[in-house]
């Protein structure tokens, strides 16, 4: 693909990710339009204010503005990066989203690295041979899928926190902390991901020009490393939104449990208290994040299997 | 009941150290004139100084204000101030100051949840000379010192005031043992030590500046994990030991706990009595009674919080010791009374019906606590036996004011901690409804407990107070205006090389006196 | 995996047979054997139990000599070739009496000793060159894998050894192909550059496994050539191909397998003048290029190489001979000399083979009525199951045969038709330039063409399922182009489509009495049972009994898949088939019988044909007047006699003469 | 119909339809069966709770709260002494309820989304497919918690939160299934006999496009439970006193100091349920597969 194709594409791409953000702020907007409740009430939490009271904050808070033009100033302060104020904690959101981001990203990740290590020496060992190990693999994995990260941190934290006293329960401060929340958010990805990545092994390996390459004299473990992997991991590649979000809702999850400081315990929090500014917020820059993402795993796709350069998104 | 940490055998106190504080509270907003919870309290006691010190015994000593009188009338007090306080941000600690703070409480802008209402019949504060300042009220308050002595009359320094709502919400400066640092919402909270710090109230067991160099207070609403972050040595102290772990915790060696009746309004169902089934008293007091709450408690709360059986703890002033078990758990009373209301016919779903009408009765409670929730689904489920059908829903916290200012509920459930029996006019009194900032939710216009509890408020006859305290509490739970369920207890958990922990009189955690053990 | 057993000499067990026959491998005797292969057996474990796929093969490849082996699909010739580099496969047991490499015995190899035989001793160029190569990895990248592999040369050279090995293998423009990715490529580069990643290690032996199949002649001869060279150089080589004209062209010697075994083996020149096993003799009959239109190809019964469980006694071949006898069915048969180093396992080697029977003069014009006599006495020679007959309905054929002036007027009328698609980068691409044709009743225009020519757009066109952008087609003297379909449906039925894939051509839900029902107008499942007569009509029109009234088309073989199409195609009584590579799937033998089918069908009903193939042999079978398309032109066109007596374009020219057996 | 391309092969980014779990197993015969069992089981003590346990779900003992498993209950009793196999059983309703229920919400709005997406032209299609875009670019839990800040907690709403949150992956699915069928031979082969497009659309793309996907539904229910369990187990699913695993969970995680039951068992019923639905649909799945059809998934 020409330089020039691939500038087209990337534009293309980037103005389709616009119109995603833009349409899930749309959306968020009209979530937080549709809620039942006052917002403004909600804004004033426990407070009981009179009906004046209410009136100045309304106006104050331009919610006595038709709809349209709410919406148009919304967009607005969205594009100079404002999202508003916290319900609950008053805070500007987008100074919220800023501080809780990087301990989430922390857990994600460490999580991703954990699973994508773990699964791929998992898949390698047991694609297409020991069936007696497979199988016992694809149980495992199936089970690692299958249960409820909220339920799997229950126990670690149970009984390697309480009981055995081999991590600690809480925080966002050392490492130690992180290995809990990090394997609960992993166990679910390993099991995904070993079974995509075996899926992928197992079916290139059953492609000829993996007994081609044999014929070569290529050896077993060689075969698997430089062809069959490769193409496993296309799509495991392709399956990086779904990760993404199963990450994100994981860590809304495994934040609670843990009570690690991050952006899913912002998000657990502002549902409970229905702090819907931060619900868009968060709502906003996850399609933003989910918009990026997609376009760097469409991209990774592209160099990974340079089949798919030939046909533009 | 002094509470207090370590062996008074141990080693002489040491300085330095941070201390990690374990709360399952999250702070909303730090200015004491704004909050009232509990957490801010706690966190505001160590940043502000009160003009008066309350002890456990209910003496008044001197803080900031080294002497202070009354006029005869009980409307105007005078404080004269000490001098030689600092504010944390250097500014000089005078009448100026004060009269600033008591105004910022007042003022309307600052929408006071709990604070303006402590200051009863307040009209103004008078600055006489800078140290000396006069607080008028337009009727005798008998509970003001108590109330000055509470953190949410904190005194906070001028400079801070003039910065702004939110400004005074997240960067509280007073004069306390301890400076604020840092606040990473909703996780955590720094202090650091305020060296200066040489104005402890007089009752205090420690003079002169806090020993710990710093506390980290950790918000951790995980009853479980706050508890593991206490046995893994991850905090030191930590608040509201889950009763399901006080087994363990006094099993391991290395932890103590601080424990506590606090004083106040026990945590109490109030009984919508103006309108709905719950407006007939034989529903109420069928309700009362239908319900086993001991055996509950008991489980719930594995026996570490006790029965309450007055609007009052135990360990507030006037106390009415003898409505203890006056009202045990009486089903077929329950089926009785409600049979006599006329709630006799019954439903396929096996609750009571009158004509035609399910007798339902709707308890929204905004994202509750899981023990309270439990608590919750133990009443639903005894109700039931009776055929009442107690519907107990989460809501947000809008939907939930909504439904409390428009009267959309019958049971709402509540509990108040403060060292004073005034808390009841807070409840009961007819001018105390929610929109004025009171707690009387159902608007109860009640003239005998209006004139009880405001004669009390205003009465300085000691005992003539306590005679109408106590025919309050009677009248409260012989008319099923609400129903008592427990006696909030601190449970507060720390490791045994922290000493010197206390609880002040309203039973909240004091730091200044603790250090931590090398 | 791979386990080997029963090595060496002294097992008895097929000793004396292949001894005793005197087995072709020792028709060299000047030289001695690079690769010795004696009572090779392989057998798969499958859930339906065990696979023989390989019964007993011996032979030997010398240096500079080519074995060649043909078979039809199935009869085990690929996993023969991948057993002789240990990678049978999967769950399979290979077992030898001998398999020796220049006196090494490869059964004893270890698994890195078979790594260095791999590409290093014995180079093996797979069937399909399209999946071959990894399509994520650039194709120098495998030749490079060779060349460290075997550490030919140091790696700083292997990008410069890498140019030239493709350069060798004839690739233009070494350098850049190097580095482009396997899609990039066309099928003749892909192949060329597979060569060359087999041949980097410099091997002794090369087996090439069908590495012509799907590429055009012209492309086929190259390669071809490319390969003769290697054998030139002394490569001692085993190429295994179902297509006799390639076989014809490299090989020395031709060994032909059916259901894992030899059954006959000798000279190239004397096997193919004078076959003497029947199966051969039917491989030989059912090439189109070799007959002439209007003799029919196929002579035994359809049905796939009889690979079966275990070592069942008698003749493979037993069950589709048409000269079998109990004898053959219950014992082996003997190896029989036929001459020098021309053997021959079979009873009746000595038996007559019916010639190739000419059909009975074409009928066309005459009524379809007369259909049944004449279905009967072709049933006689199509045997078993085709037998049922050909046998039309009175009405069936009647809308076209309607007599010799019907014959002449075109039933299509194609005028200068030009389609141009856009291409992803919004350039576009002329795909058919000034098409203009026309087809009369009961013709056969054959329509050729090298991959991408535009044939099948040209097909779309005709169909009207495609508008074509300039020029107009006629049907039936009727616009048929340029109209809206409604306008279009009531001539529908006139032209019907016979598909390169009839699976992805019937809905998958479908039974084959549904299949057949959506054509005669009854889609639904109640309504097709009420035409289940004439649905059974047509179906053994098409040579099929009702056993596959209910099936699936997943259930059917290729052959039963393609005649359901057929009669699909023919139960709306069209005027014209429009046949899409309709055989171009399909085993040599099977193809054989739909090609007779098609030339049957067209006797009884008439029916115009568009027949679009790449392969001039089944064009020059089954036309009669051909149009040769290159690059969306339609460069000749004219009688087959004459564009293949004299072609006078020059890529016809090439063309024809890349084809390598018409007589 | 394109020129050699190697495309056979080639994988399909993003048709990966989100929020089921990707599931890649094939499972064989007996393991099916004994899943099947399983859900069978579990689907008759959703239908009729009676069967297995006679203990109301509600009913409170408080001085047999937190009994570990035993003789007189079988799973042990919660905080408030009520039983826990009762609740467990009693909770399969709820929480299978919620699964089903997202998933059939989910497959209705999607099918019917996706049908119009391929049927109805280019704009429509193109803004169908944008609109499903951007709901798919919302992590799948987040979009159910939006759905929920708006309607509020509750089983009925946490149904409707997850149901929408899984509909965009339906439509895509039956758009592109729609595309792909209506490009296919069998469908040019029924223009060539003057089928209608109506007829076409009737016959062969509907019935093509929705047999997948309701096999596809089978896989996807598992992942609907747990995202109810764990919208629940955030307090936002059905509410007290409701027996529902998720929030049996939350609720037991309070008391794991002194009676490990209560977290255990729901967890297992929840992980038990999801197990053996994914393995009866990837079993359904491989057997559809086998026929031949349908391998857009
Ligand atoms: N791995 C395997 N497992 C089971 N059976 C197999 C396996 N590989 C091949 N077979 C069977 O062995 C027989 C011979 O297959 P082979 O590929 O050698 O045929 P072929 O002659 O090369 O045919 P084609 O011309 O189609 O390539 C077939 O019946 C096939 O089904
Ligand atoms: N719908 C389409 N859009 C774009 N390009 C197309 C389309 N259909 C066909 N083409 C291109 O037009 C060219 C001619 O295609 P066509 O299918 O007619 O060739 P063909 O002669 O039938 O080749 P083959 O022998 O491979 O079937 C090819 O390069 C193909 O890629
Ligand atoms: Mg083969
Ligand atoms: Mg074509």
């Amino acid at each position: 693909m020409t330089g020039r194709a691939a500038a087209g594409w990337l534009l293309r791409r980037l103005a389709l990710g616009a119109v995603v953000v833009l349409g899930a702020a749309t959306v968020a907007f009209l979530a937080f339009h549709l809620a039942t409740g006052d917002p403004v009430r909600v804004l004033l939490g426990a407070e009981t204010p009179t009906p004046a009271q209410l009136a100045e904050v309304r106006t104050q808070l331009g919610y006595d503005r038709p709809v349209l033009v709410q919406y148009g100033s919304f967009l607005g302060h969205l594009v100079r990066g404002d999202l508003g104020y916290s319900y609950q904690t008053r805070e500007p959101v987008s100074e919220l989203i800023g501080d809780q981001l990087l301990p989430t990203v922390e857990l994600a990740g460490s999580a991703l690295i954990l699973a994508l290590a773990a699964s791929v020496a998992l898949a390698v060992a047991t694609a297409g041979r020991r069936p007696v190990l497979r199988g016992v693999s694809s149980l495992l994995e199936l089970v690692a899928i299958s249960a409820p990260s909220f339920w799997v941190g229950v126990l670690l934290l149970t009984f390697f926190s309480f009981r055995l006293h081999l991590f600690p329960a809480v925080g966002s401060d050392n490492v130690d902390a992180l290995v809990l929340p990090a394997v609960t958010l992993a166990l679910g990805l390993v099991g995904t991901f070993t079974q995509v990545l075996r899926a992928g092994i197992e079916r290139a390996l059953a492609e000829p020009f993996v007994l081609s390459s044999r014929a070569r004299g290529t050896g077993q473990t060689q075969v698997r490393r430089r062809h069959a992997l490769p193409h496993a991991l296309v799509p495991l590649i392709a399956l990086s939104g779904w990760t993404v979000g199963a990450l994100l809702s994981g860590s809304v999850v495994i934040e609670t449990i843990f009570s690690r400081q991050g952006l899913g315990r912002v998000v657990a929090t502002a549902v409970g208290g229905r702090d819907l500014p931060v619900i868009t917020g968060v709502t906003v820059v996850s399609a933003a994040a989910f918009t990026l993402t997609s376009l760097l795993v469409d991209w990774l796709s592209r160099v990974v299997d340079p089949r798919l350069r030939e046909n533009p998104a | 009941a002094c509470g207090s940490s370590g062996s008074p055998a141990s080693a002489a106190p040491a300085a330095g150290g941070t201390l990690t504080y374990g709360s399952d509270q999250l702070p909303d907003c730090l200015d004491p004139a704004v909050s009232p919870e509990d957490i801010t309290g706690i966190v505001d006691r160590e940043v502000f100084d009160s003009l008066v010190s309350e002890s456990h015994d209910g003496t008044f000593h001197p803080w900031l204000a080294s002497s202070w009188s009354v006029d005869p009338a009980g409307t105007v007090y005078t404080f004269h101030l000490r001098t030689d306080v600092k504010f944390q941000d250097g500014a000089a600690l005078d009448a100026a100051a004060v009269k600033a703070s008591l105004d910022h409480v007042v003022a309307p802008a600052t929408a006071s949840q709990y604070a303006a209402s402590l200051l009863g019949p307040y009209t103004g504060t008078k600055v006489v000379d800078p140290a000396t300042v006069q607080i008028t009220l337009s009727a005798p308050f008998e509970p003001l010192l108590q109330a000055l002595s509470t953190p949410y009359l904190g005194i906070q320094s001028p400079a801070g005031l003039q910065a702004g709502k939110t400004q005074l919400c997240t960067h509280p400066v007073g004069s306390g043992p301890f400076s604020f640092v840092s606040w990473t919402k909703p996780t955590s909270l720094e202090l650091k030590n305020n060296p200066a710090y040489n104005w402890a109230p007089a009752d205090a067991a420690h003079q002169g500046a806090a020993y710990l160099a710093g506390i980290t207070i950790q918000f951790n609403t995980e009853n479980a994990s706050r508890f593991g972050s206490l046995t893994s040595g991850q905090s030191q102290v930590i608040e509201d030991v889950p009763p399901v772990d006080i087994k363990t915790l006094k099993a391991q060696s290395g932890l103590g706990l601080l424990t506590e009746q606090r004083p106040g309004a026990v945590y109490t169902i109030g009984l919508n009595t103006a309108k709905g089934p719950l407006a007939d008293p034989k529903v109420r007091t069928a309700l009362m009674r239908s319900v086993d709450f001991d055996q509950l408690i008991q489980s719930i709360y594995f026996g570490q919080y006790a029965r309450a059986w007055s609007m009052l703890s135990p360990t507030t002033p006037d106390y009415d010791a003898t409505l203890a078990k006056s009202w045990p758990p009486d089903q077929a009373l329950g089926n009785q009374l409600l049979d006599q209301a006329g709630w006799t016919a019954h439903d396929a779903a096996g609750y009571r019906t009158k004509d035609g009408q399910e007798l339902t009765l709707r308890w929204p409670a905004a994202s509750p606590r899981q023990d309270r929730a439990a608590l919750a689904q133990g009443i639903q489920a005894e109700a039931k036996a009776v055929g009442i059908n107690v519907q107990y829903v989460n809501e947000d916290q809008g939907a939930y004011i909504q439904d409390l200012i428009g009267g959309k509920l019958d049971l709402v459930d509540t509990s108040f901690v403060r060292d004073e029996p005034d808390i009841l006019r807070h409840f009961f009194a007819s001018d105390q409804t929610i929109l004025k900032g009171g707690a009387n939710e159902f608007g109860l216009h009640d003239p005998q407990l209006d004139q009880w509890l405001n004669g009390a408020a205003a009465g300085s006859d000691a005992a003539q107070r306590k005679q109408s305290y106590l025919a309050a509490q009677q009248y409260i739970i012989k008319n099923a205006l609400a129903i008592p369920v427990y006696v909030p207890t601190t449970l507060v958990g720390y490791q045994t090389k922290v000493h010197g922990l206390a609880l002040d009189a309203d039973g909240s955690l004091l730091f200044h006196g603790a250090w931590i053990a090398k | 995996m791979t386990g080997f057993s029963g090595s060496g000499e002294s097992s008895a067990k097929s000793s004396t047979e292949s001894s005793g026959g005197g087995s072709a491998t020792d028709t060299d005797p000047g030289l001695s054997p690079l690769l010795e292969v004696r009572g090779l057996h392989v057998r798969f474990a499958t859930r339906g139990g065990p696979v023989e796929a390989v019964r007993g093969v011996d032979f030997a490849l010398y240096p500079g000599r080519c074995l060649a082996i043909v078979g039809e699909s199935g009869s085990g010739k690929s996993v023969t070739s991948r057993a002789l580099v240990g990678l049978a496969g999967a769950r399979s047991e290979v077992r030898a009496d001998r398999l020796s490499l220049d006196g090494t015995d490869l059964a004893a190899l270890t698994d890195r000793q078979w790594e260095r035989v791999r590409g290093g001793r014995i180079g093996l160029v797979l069937q399909d060159a399209l999946q071959s190569l990894d399509p994520i990895r650039p194709v120098g990248a495998e030749i490079a894998e060779a060349l460290r592999n075997h550490r030919i040369v140091d790696r700083a050279d292997v990008p410069r050894r890498v140019v030239e090995l493709l350069a060798g293998a004839r690739v233009p423009e070494p350098d850049q192909r190097a580095r482009q990715y396997p899609h990039e490529l066309s099928g003749g580069l892909r192949q060329r550059a597979l060569i060359a990643s087999a041949v980097a290690a410099e091997p002794d032996v090369l087996i090439a496994d069908e590495p012509t199949t799907a590429l055009d002649v012209t492309v086929q001869a190259r390669i071809l050539d490319l390969l003769a060279a290697r054998k030139a150089d002394g490569t001692a080589m085993l190429l295994i191909s179902h297509d006799l004209s390639v076989v014809a062209r490299l090989a020395d010697r031709v060994a032909v397998m059916f259901g894992g075994k030899f059954v006959e083996e000798g000279d190239v020149a004397d096997l193919l003048h004078a076959p003497g096993h029947p199966y051969t003799r039917e491989l030989l009959a059912a090439v189109p290029a070799l007959h002439a239109k209007g003799t029919r190809l196929a002579v035994t019964a359809p049905g796939r190489a009889a690979v079966g469980p275990g070592d069942r006694a008698g003749c493979v071949f037993a069950a589709r001979c048409p000269l079998a006898t109990d004898q053959c069915r219950s014992t082996d048969p003997p190896v029989v000399h036929l001459g020098a180093g021309h053997t021959v396992r079979c009873w009746h080697s000595d038996e007559a083979w019916p010639a190739p029977a000419a059909r009975t003069q074409r009928e066309r014009g005459i009524l379809a009525g007369a259909g049944t006599e004449a279905g009967a006495g072709a049933g006689a020679e199509t045997g078993a199951e085709t037998g049922a007959g050909v046998g039309a309905r009175a009405g069936v054929g009647a809308g076209a045969g309607a007599g010799a002036e019907v014959r002449d007027a075109p039933v299509i009328e194609v005028d200068r038709v030009s389609k141009s698609f856009r291409r992803p980068d919004r350039t576009r691409r002329q795909v058919v330039r000034d098409v203009s044709f026309t087809l009369a009743a009961g013709e056969t225009l054959g329509l050729v063409g090298e991959s991408g020519a535009g044939k099948t757009t040209v097909a779309q066109i005709v169909l009207g399922l495609l508008e074509p952008d300039e020029g107009a087609v006629r049907l039936l003297g009727r616009d048929w182009s340029g109209r809206r379909e409604s306008a279009r449906r009531p001539l529908r039925d006139k032209i019907q489509l016979v598909p390169q894939d009839p699976m992805a051509a019937f809905d998958p839900r479908y039974t084959v009495e549904r299949v057949v029902g959506e054509a005669l107008g009854a889609p639904g499942g109640r309504s097709a049972r009420r035409e289940r007569p004439r649905i059974r009509e047509l179906l053994r029109l098409v040579g099929l009994d009702d056993g596959v009234l209910g099936r699936h088309p997943y259930q059917l073989s290729g052959g039963q898949r393609q005649r359901v199409a057929i009669a699909r195609a023919l139960a709306p009584e069209p005027a014209v088939l429009v046949c899409d590579e309709p055989v171009s799937a399909l085993d040599v033998s099977v193809q054989a019988q739909i090609l007779d089918l098609f030339a049957d069908v067209q006797d009884r009903l008439g029916v115009a044909m568009l027949f679009i193939s790449h392969d001039l042999g089944v064009i020059h079978h089954v036309c009669d007047r051909v149009l040769v398309m290159r690059d969306a032109e339609v460069v000749e066109a004219g009688p087959v006699r004459e564009v293949f007596g004299a072609p006078r374009e020059p890529y016809t020219k090439e063309l024809i003469a890349a084809l390598p057996l018409t007589d | 119909m394109s020129a050699a391309s190697a495309d056979g092969a080639g994988p399909a980014t993003g048709a990966v339809p989100r929020r089921r779990l990707p599931v890649r197993i094939r499972p064989a015969r007996p393991a099916a069966l004994a899943a099947g069992l399983v859900l069978a089981l579990i689907l008759l003590a959703a239908i009729w709770p009676g069967l297995f346990t006679g203990r109301p779900p509600n009913a409170v003992d408080p001085p047999a709260a937190l009994q570990g498993p035993g003789a007189a209950h079988l799973f042990g009793t919660d905080e408030l002494g009520r039983d826990e196999f009762s609740r467990v059983v009693h909770g399969t309703r709820v929480s299978l309820g919620v699964g089903l229920g997202a998933t059939a919400l989910a497959l209705a709005l999607g099918s019917a989304a996706g049908v119009v997406a391929a049927t109805a032209g280019r704009v429509v299609d193109e803004a169908v497919m944008r609109v499903c875009d951007i709901l798919l670019s919302f992590p799948g839990l987040l979009l159910a918690l939006l759905v929920v800040a708006v309607l509020g907690p509750g089983t009925a709403d946490a149904t409707v939160a997850i149901g929408v949150s899984m509909a965009p992956g339906f439509a895509k699915l039956v758009r592109s299934q729609a595309l792909v069928i209506r490009r296919s031979d069998y469908v040019r082969a029924a223009v060539t006999f003057g089928r209608r497009r109506s007829e076409i659309h009737l016959r062969h793309v509907a019935p093509n496009a929705l047999a997948p996907l309701l096999v596809l539904a089978t896989v996807t229910v598992g992942g609907a439970i747990v995202a109810g369990s764990s919208l629940s187990f955030l307090g936002l699913g059905p509410q007290p006193p409701s027996p529902d695993w998720g929030s049996m969970l939350a609720d037991g995680q309070n008391y794991l100091a002194v009676s490990w039951a209560v977290a255990v068992f729901p967890g297992l019923a929840v992980t038990a349920t999801v197990v053996s639905s994914t393995v009866v649909g990837a079993y359904l799945r491989r057997r559809f597969e086998g026929r031949g059809a349908g391998d857009g998934f």
